[in-house]
């Protein structure tokens, strides 16, 4: 019971990453794999921060003379380099999709093999 | 209460999670996905990132909502029907997430004080204890990010700017409109997508011919609001860039929010009008000189004799140097950020106006 | 007291996620997901004083800021279907 | 040695990128670039020699000690790496200035030689560094560029090509991620020194296991190992010709450091492969990947395709030899990464003046090549030889140790099964060379009687790599010596004592 009560958080956030991954990995559409892609890297910032929480802990950010319990600082630090890499990457994607669809016609996965299969090798 | 919180937060989050999975209409996933970063921010702060949480607010729900409009202006936002299942993906999808699971059955407790993570010496109880005295600013998040491991925001002020001329150079320069070199089914009419989910009961305010009834309106209270609001945005951007070293906040929150005032005023007024405002080889400039100032800083550490981005040497007291090195380090991040925000609503936006 | 708060305002933002999730219009999304962003600005003021450091309302501000940014967004796409477009400028201020 | 070396070797390319996009010049661009290069590949020069005679560098980057900042940590084998990158950049780099003339718009030349300065950055970024974080860090600096600089590519596959591989890529990055938190969950910190020290004493050795896997799949994604190589054949096939001969010799085989790093250094032998039994995993997985891959290669008639399937069947010697997990088979393995790098880019050179002059590389249409292109032809077919592994070319060496190894522990069907993908080599690359030098043009169309060999500045580079790749197949002991040094470092862990700070 304890274990669970520990756990839940991490549990939760292993079941979001996995629905981003399925997203990812089962959708036709290029653009709800991006959405799924954001939905995956959210969910492993959460797991990050979840690992920097104390219970009891304030931010860390100090404060004049007294001696609070502070998170750890360490994981927050990395996950704000990886929001940034992640919408950096999603930026490139959903350009990529952009010009995708106008040499295409379509953003769907299955249709574009289609069009690829049916042209001549290059 | 914390661990409540933060609980029924992530609670949520799973449900709009499922409910991005389920949603067929692209535009309605954005919207939840935009809301899923607000949530996921909030429970940020309950978990006292409040940096992480400025982030995410900025970045997740602000920025990329912006980019997935962008986007989807461009191409059709339905997903076409198809069998809603893949058993490979889940496969794959639950083989990963057991091992995860699996993983996490030793992991140290939520919020468990004791744990490696927590009272490694080397890193978590040293930045805690020491940073005040060894670098100087309250919050302890920017002294590491800009200073202990001032090293990777260069490299993710890189990312930034890599994602910037990427962009740049995958949708910029010449634009052709979207329909126009169609070989599939063109995009004819958009708009009914607006309407998939409102046959029924109340299409009142969505149907297309409503809308093409009433095509332009004025909007003349948005736009005195937004002349109001948007030099206080700048104001707020300034204030968050310089006060990264004692509250929430930094270089890149800043920019973000810098970058959301040319936005807004771009969505109220038109392309046309920013870019003469901010035209983009101004934007370009920026993106540049922002890059150079942290490269420049790590420069400068070397040639007065310290290693990279040391910047205890930058003055003759060791804070005083540090107190520089984070400013200057941050601005340059500000700046940058900046420019390649702003210029990612150019090449996005730039469907008709250009 | 702020506990109370607190709970009050989980549940209208269960409320108002409900709402986002089954439309069924995208405004009622869009309405939904702005007053939820609304209340989480809510939260995380009444969170500040609960927990005892209330200086952290600079990310209730940013999400203030956002979230009016994210509507905007979103309706002009629904008006226009583009989000660069000047069609508001003849009328000049 | 300069102190400060190690450090200005990343900087300056890295202040060369926005350098370029600021001035804004198709040739200004590729001087700042090729400068900028050629500084890092002397460097890398310095420092593998420093470290060869001197031992290990440790340079603590913003003065911090280790565990709390970041820090560089080079030994033989990244210093091997640092040149192997930096100098096959170097002179892809100046074969690369008429290609890109004639494959990119005049107005994005300054955004293309920003994103190679950003890729090369990148990758020596990842070579270099002792923090795990970082190597993610930089790790997605070097995608983003190398996606922007595979959307580059003439044809609208190109993009397509990119999608799949940010997806892939992403998805890669993602993984490192996690199990980068879960290392730092079970352990506490991210040096990898640090993180060596720590990993068998940490109370959650589920999350280490977990963050093993985590990291090994997601490298592996990176690193095209197969079954993760879906990303691999399109991308190479329709990214800008310079790029890809750029990609082939460098980001694959930094990946394979990054993987050799996390096995040896943090994860050490004992874990790898004593508790998680990583042979059994790697070996099956790399013998159907060189057999397999190479069938596949011979089926091909787009050269840059079948090429691109002959990558992902050597890098599987290459992961023979890893999983060999002895002295001997971690050296074939690592000399194979150099060796490989110089033949693979060679060839995807050599393929490029042949689309440079003809605009695409379709096998059935090489008739009679060699009148016209002789000097193309002949690099080929030599490059080729080194693939095959015929005797003093680079490959047999490599081949050569790795059959050694092999045999050392009585695996002798391991050396047939390398026998046999040799002989597949032979057979694709001897078909195409059969059409190049023997088939007959049936008619000469206009097109094709004018046209002539590539020119000099495309030429020379690529001689220039041959040449290095024929004097290190001569001289098989230099590369050998240097590989066998790497090796027992990587086998012995990490090394304490400093050489300088």
């Amino acid at each position: 019971m304890e274990k669970i009560a520990g756990l839940y958080s991490y549990w939760i956030v292993v079941v979001l990453m996995m629905a981003g991954l399925y997203i990812m990995i089962a959708r036709y559409n290029l653009t709800k794999k991006i959405i799924g892609l954001g939905l995956f890297q959210t969910s492993i910032f959460y797991l990050y921060i979840t690992m920097g929480k104390v219970a009891g802990g304030t931010a860390p950010i100090l404060i004049d003379g007294e001696q609070p319990v502070y998170s750890n600082p360490v994981p927050h630090v990395l996950i704000l380099t990886a929001i940034v890499v992640g919408v950096a990457t999603s930026a490139v994607a959903l350009a990529l999709i952009v010009r995708i669809y106008e040499e295409y016609g379509t953003v769907e996965e299955d249709e574009i093999k289609a069009i690829e299969a049916a042209e001549p090798e290059a | 209460m914390e661990a409540t919180v933060a609980n029924v937060l992530l609670t949520f989050l799973a449900v709009t999670a499922v409910g991005i999975i389920m949603l067929r209409d692209l535009l309605a996933a954005v919207i939840l996905l935009g809301a899923y970063s607000l949530i996921a921010a909030g429970a940020f702060v309950v978990m006292d990132a409040v940096d992480v949480a400025f982030t995410e607010a900025a970045v997740g729900s602000g920025i990329s909502t912006i980019l997935f409009l962008g986007a989807l202006s461009f191409t059709r936002h339905d997903q076409k029907p198809r069998p809603n299942h893949s058993w490979m993906a889940l496969f794959l999808a639950v083989a990963a997430g057991g091992l995860l699971i699996y993983g996490t059955l030793d992991m140290p407790y939520y919020g468990s004080a004791t744990s490696a993570a927590q009272t490694n010496p080397g890193l978590a109880v040293r930045f805690l204890e020491e940073s005040g005295s060894e670098v100087g600013p309250p919050n302890i998040v920017t002294s590491v990010l800009a200073s202990y491991r001032g090293y990777d925001t260069l490299g993710e002020t890189m990312v930034v700017f890599a994602a910037g001329i990427a962009v740049l150079s995958i949708l910029g320069l010449k634009r052709r409109r979207p329909g126009e070199n169609a070989p599939l089914d063109a995009p004819g009419d958009k708009t009914t997508t607006l309407v998939v989910n409102s046959s029924a009961d109340d299409g009142s305010i969505a149907s297309p011919n409503e809308m093409k009834r009433y095509p332009r309106q004025r909007h003349r209270v948005l736009q005195v609001v937004t002349k109001l609001v948007i030099p206080f945005v700048l104001m707020f951007g300034l204030y968050v860039q310089f006060h990264g070293d004692y509250g929430p906040g930094g270089g890149f929150q800043a920019g973000v929010i810098f970058a959301s005032g040319f936005i807004l005023y771009g969505l109220i007024f038109g392309l046309q009008k920013t870019r003469a405002i901010m035209p983009p080889s101004a934007l370009r400039i920026l993106m540049c000189l922002g890059l150079l100032l942290y490269c420049g800083t790590g420069l400068l550490t070397m040639v007065l004799g310290g290693n990279l981005l040391d910047y205890n040497v930058l003055a003759h007291d060791a804070l005083h140097g540090q107190h520089w090195g984070i400013f200057t380090v941050e601005l340059g991040v500000g700046i940058t950020v900046t420019g390649v925000m702003i210029s990612l609503f150019y090449n996005f936006a730039s469907k008709r106006s250009l | 007291m702020f506990v109370a708060a607190t709970i009050a305002l989980l549940i209208t933002m269960a409320l108002t996620l409900w709402r986002a999730l089954v439309g069924p219009t995208q405004f009622d999304r869009l309405l939904a997901v702005n007053s939820f962003g609304t209340k989480t600005v809510l939260l995380i003021a009444v969170y500040g004083f609960l927990t005892g450091r209330p200086d952290f309302l600079d990310i209730a501000l940013v999400y203030a800021l956002i979230n009016f940014l994210g509507t905007i967004a979103v309706l002009k796409f629904f008006e226009q279907d583009d989000l660069g477009s000047g069609q508001y400028q003849e009328d000049d201020y | 040695m300069n102190v400060q070396i190690p450090a200005l070797l990343i900087l300056v390319p890295f202040t060369a990128a926005p350098l370029c996009v600021l001035f804004r010049h198709a040739v200004a661009s590729w001087v700042i670039a090729f400068c900028a290069n050629f500084f890092s590949f002397f460097a890398a020069c310095v420092v593998l020699s420093h470290v060869r005679s001197e031992g290990v560098i440790r340079y603590k980057v913003g003065g911090w000690m280790a565990p709390a900042g970041i820090e560089y940590y080079i030994d033989t084998l990244n210093a091997a790496v640092l040149v192997l990158v930096s100098g096959i950049s170097l002179i892809v780099l100046v074969y690369s200035y008429h290609t890109t003339k004639k494959e990119v718009s005049l107005s994005k030349h300054h955004l293309f030689y920003a994103a190679w300065l950003m890729c090369l950055t990148g990758l020596m970024g990842i070579a270099i560094t002792g923090d795990a974080f970082n190597v993610f860090v930089f790790l997605e600096v070097s995608s983003l560029a190398t996606y922007m600089l595979i959307s580059f590519g003439k044809d609208r596959r190109a993009l397509t090509a990119t999608f799949r591989y940010l997806i892939m890529g992403s998805v890669g990055a993602s993984f490192i991620l996690i199990g980068i938190g879960f290392l730092y969950a079970a352990t506490g910190t991210l040096n990898m020194i640090d993180l060596a020290e720590r990993i068998p004493d940490s109370e959650s050795q589920r999350a280490v296991l977990v963050a093993f896997s985590f990291i090994c799949i997601g490298v592996m994604i990176k690193a095209a190992i197969f079954p993760l190589h879906a990303w691999l054949p399109n991308a190479y096939t329709y990214a800008p010709t310079a790029v890809t001969a750029f990609l082939s010799g460098t980001a694959t085989k930094v990946s394979l450091y990054v993987l050799l790093r996390f096995f040896f250094s943090i994860f050490g032998f004992e874990f790898s492969f004593g508790q998680m039994l990583l042979t059994g995993v790697l070996l099956p997985a790399a013998i159907v990947g060189f057999l397999l891959m190479s069938l596949v290669a011979v089926f091909q008639t787009d050269l840059r395709r079948m090429l691109a399937y002959s990558s992902v069947a050597q890098l599987g010697y290459i992961v023979a030899g890893i999983a060999l997990a002895s002295q001997a088979g971690l050296t074939a393995g690592i000399v194979h990464i150099v060796n490989h790098a110089l033949v693979k880019s060679a060839l995807f050179m050599s393929v490029g003046c042949i689309i440079y002059q003809i605009g695409h590389a379709h096998r059935p249409s090489f008739d009679n090549l060699f009148k016209r292109m002789p000097f193309t032809c002949i690099a080929f077919i030599i490059s080729g030889f080194g693939l095959i592994g015929v005797p003093l070319t680079v490959g047999f060496i490599s081949k050569f140790a790795l059959i050694e190894a092999s045999l050392e522990q009585n695996y002798w069907w391991l050396a047939v099964l390398i026998l046999v993908s040799s002989l597949m080599a032979l057979v694709y690359v001897a078909r195409v060379a059969e059409v190049m030098l023997f088939r007959k043009s049936r008619q000469e169309t206009p097109e094709s009687s004018g046209m002539s060999e590539a020119p000099m500045s495309m030429l020379v580079p690529m001689y220039l790599l041959i040449a290095i790749g024929l004097y290190f197949g001569i001289n098989g002991s230099a590369t050998l010596s240097l590989a066998g040094e790497a090796a027992s470092q990587l086998l012995s862990g990490f090394t304490m004592e400093l050489s300088q700070q």
